[in-house]
């Protein structure tokens, strides 16, 4: 352990500011990028699902027809 | 007998499949296409006529499947299969800044032929008297004519053509028709698409090949 | 030779197996990523030279040598699709661009960060961020060219075909702006590692860039279902996924 | 009915059809060298007019110049071929795709990248360039504006298709610009303190030889992409 106490460590030697902004900045982007990736999957398949409906209803206003 | 047939193949497709905007076209479409057979490619709009003669020209690729000329597949012998074709799409490939004479000089040149008479051919598609006349101020079927010039000097075997009746008057239908019987008997094939009922190729003579409208 | 590639290149075994991977590439991910990052920021020892600021690095290293491994990865992706015709490669060539982008992203963030405490200003012409910033423009013109081709089959071709001609210039580039560098700075406000990092500071270090490796395989995985999804739409397997989901 | 052009008499039917064309069409030609200028002429206006400092830029403002105007009139290329049909005629001729996409981008480059190259002296003189550096500016033009074009041409072939071109453009290409705007600026600078700048010249040269040989290529298979 290098920090004597919790308010140290989040001080970072003077460099807070520099430190959790690198760290911030960094796991911030990376949520985003994973949690956009992750619906990325829903997106598509609701999607597709419309349109599977979507050529159903055409079928079937061939089919009356 | 089954050896006479290989070599009457010009050109055979393999189960093609073709996806576009995620709908399927056409899938695990084969047939064969032998020397001395005009074929028509029907179906409604949207059905994919167009995106298989750019299969079968090497343009498009499919989504699964080959195209073989001769036993190869097009993608891995492309020179050598391009000597044999001549593909006219819908459009005309014609230049509207040289006249009609440069754009058949250029066209011919450029498929590999030295030496010919351009006002001759020229003369052949209606168009004696226009050699100097630029293409863009040419009526839509003198451009088309332009294009199929190419048509009367060409020993390539295979003829793949999209729409080559539009904007032709019928008197130029007939012309193409012959043309197209000419080129039949000498041991070529001919593949097209259009929408236009043709007078002298009768149905007995015209291989059609369907496609239908997906909607899956 | 080429063929065990061959039999994963059917959309439907490609999707089971990233699926299958997916969890092994999460977990090694967050954990290492974990065990780093509190290794970097709490029990390694303060820098003499740079105080506590250095520990940016235990980002920043890792960030700055995976967004060119990715750009590797991704060209190599795309140069299989491109010259096998595998098309499960293109996606997923294209499924790494937007995550490359991203992790250059962040190299160029935790440099400034670290820089403006070192150098005392933002951004320096150095040799290293110049060339990471090209790196983002690089990804950034494959991302856009992607986007905007409306067939996404050609889209990923086309974007290929881009990131093959990069991943050639990358080499010519990072020369050329380094030789450029030296040549406009004296190179004393360069960036320098120590050679002889104390092993408490260099464990982490390395934890942490296999860490960023394996959370790119587990983004990359990701996207690339989403991407074999999206692309086989008309397929029955697919269709059936889609109407469970669509229920809901 | 023999065939029997070559692959020379082949290249040169295509190179003279598009001089040809240009000729006939002399907007394609002037409005990026005028491009060209009216960027050069901005630049006094927005640093100031002391000679000394712009003496400083002129070699990094003749040539960041010379590379939009290469981009600018680089998008116009295949754009009239695609729209009109010859392009899939071209990638239909029997004759080796590499080869006639070489001679394209060879009439375009006489048609853009030579007068820039001549009128590049007289912006120099307004940009108070160093006495010296006049050889080097010609040299790092005359070798370094093809592998802009040859460059240049892979973006170009990648988005003929595509509705939206300027912008998407120049992020594909500018960053592989890059090199070339380094090495030619370092030469001119170089010469203007009368040091040798040979080697400068020599990997300029070598990038040279390096996009002949592979750009065509990749050119090629882009064209294939966007014609499908």
């Amino acid at each position: 352990m290098q920090f004597d106490s919790l308010a140290d460590f989040f001080n970072m030697g003077g460099y807070a500011f520099y430190v959790w902004l690198a760290y911030g900045v960094t796991f911030l982007s990376l949520g985003i990028l994973v949690v956009h990736s992750l619906g990325q999957k829903r997106k598509v398949l609701v999607g597709i699902s419309q349109k599977i409906q979507r050529e159903e209803r055409l079928k079937e206003n061939r089919s009356t027809k | 007998m089954a050896e006479q047939q290989i070599a009457k193949t010009l050109l055979s497709a393999n189960q093609l499949t073709c996806i576009r905007e995620e709908r399927i076209l056409f899938d695990e479409l084969s047939f064969e296409i032998t020397a001395g057979e005009i074929v028509q490619i029907e179906g409604p709009n949207g059905s994919g006529k167009t995106s298989l003669l750019r299969i079968l020209a090497g343009l498009s690729r499919p989504y699964a499947g080959d195209v073989y000329y001769q036993g190869e597949d097009i993608t891995r012998n492309r020179d050598e299969y391009n000597d044999d074709l001549l593909y006219l799409g819908h459009l005309a490939g014609v230049k509207t800044e040289l006249t009609a004479e440069e754009n058949l000089n250029f066209n011919l040149r450029i498929s590999g032929y030295d030496e010919f008479d351009t006002r001759g051919i020229l003369s052949k598609v209606n168009l004696a008297g226009f050699e100097e006349a630029l293409a863009g101020h040419l009526s839509a079927g003198q451009h088309r004519r332009t294009a199929l010039a190419r048509l009367w000097h060409t020993d390539c075997k295979i003829w793949l053509l999209d729409e080559p009746f539009t904007a032709i008057d019928k008197k130029g239908v007939e012309e193409l028709e012959h043309i197209f019987l000419a080129h039949a008997k000498r041991g070529g094939c001919v593949i097209m698409t259009t929408h236009q009922d043709m007078g002298i190729i009768g149905d007995d003579i015209l291989r059609k090949i369907s496609l239908e409208y997906r909607f899956v | 030779m080429w063929k065990w590639l061959h039999s994963y290149a059917d959309p439907e075994r490609a999707y089971n197996l990233s699926g299958k991977l997916l969890p092994w590439f999460a977990m090694l991910a967050t954990g290492l990523i974990g065990i780093g990052s509190v290794w970097g920021l709490v029990f390694a020892p303060t820098d003499y030279q740079q105080g506590d600021s250095y520990r940016i690095i235990f980002i920043h290293v890792p960030a700055a040598s995976m967004s060119m491994a990715a750009y590797m990865a991704m060209a190599s992706s795309a140069f299989v699709g491109l010259v096998w015709q595998i098309k499960s490669a293109d996606w997923a060539a294209a499924a790494i661009a937007p995550i490359g982008a991203v992790i250059t992203f962040i190299a160029l963030i935790t440099g400034a960060t670290w820089g403006k405490p070192m150098w005392g200003t933002w951004w320096v012409w150095d040799a290293r961020l110049t060339a990471e910033l090209v790196l983002l423009f690089l990804y950034l013109g494959v991302i856009s060219l992607y986007a905007s081709f409306e067939d996404k089959v050609l889209a990923a071709r086309a974007a290929g075909i881009l990131a093959i001609v990069g991943v050639i210039n990358i080499p010519i580039i990072k020369y050329s702006v380094e030789w450029w560098s030296s040549l406009h700075q004296p190179s004393t406000i360069k960036i320098t590692e120590k050679s002889s990092m104390s092993s408490d500071m260099l464990y982490p270090l390395l934890i942490n860039i296999v860490g960023f490796g394996m959370m790119i395989g587990a983004i990359t995985l990701i996207r690339f279902r989403a991407e074999i999804l999206a692309r086989n739409g008309m397929r029955p397997w697919v269709r059936e996924l889609a109407k469970a989901e669509g229920v809901k | 009915m023999k065939k029997g052009i070559s692959f020379r008499q082949a290249f040169f039917t295509l190179l003279k059809r598009d001089l040809q064309i240009a000729i006939r069409h002399k907007g394609d030609i002037f409005n990026p060298l005028l491009f060209f200028i009216l960027v050069v002429t901005l630049f006094p206006l927005g640093i100031g007019p002391e000679p000394q400092i712009l003496s400083r830029v002129a070699p990094g403002i003749i040539w960041v110049a010379a590379l939009l105007a290469s981009m600018l009139s680089l998008e116009r290329l295949f754009k009239a071929d695609f729209v009109d049909g010859s392009l899939e005629q071209m990638l239909l001729s029997p004759q080796p795709l590499p080869l006639m996409v070489l001679a394209k981008v060879l009439a375009h480059w006489i048609l853009t990248g030579v007068p820039l190259i001549l009128i590049a002296p007289l912006l120099a003189v307004l940009l108070h360039l160093d006495g010296n550096s006049y050889g080097a500016l010609m040299a790092t033009l005359a070798l370094g504006t093809p592998v802009l074009s040859l460059l240049g041409a892979i973006g170009v072939a990648l988005t003929v298709g595509l509705h939206k071109g300027g912008v998407l453009l120049s992020l594909l290409i500018l960053p592989l610009y890059i090199p070339v705007l380094i090495f030619a600026t370092s030469a001119i600078d170089a010469a203007g303190l009368n040091l040798p700048y040979s080697g400068h010249l020599a990997i300029i040269g070598a990038m040279l030889v390096g996009s002949l040989i592979l750009a065509p290529f990749a050119i090629g298979a882009s064209l294939r992409v966007s014609t499908n």
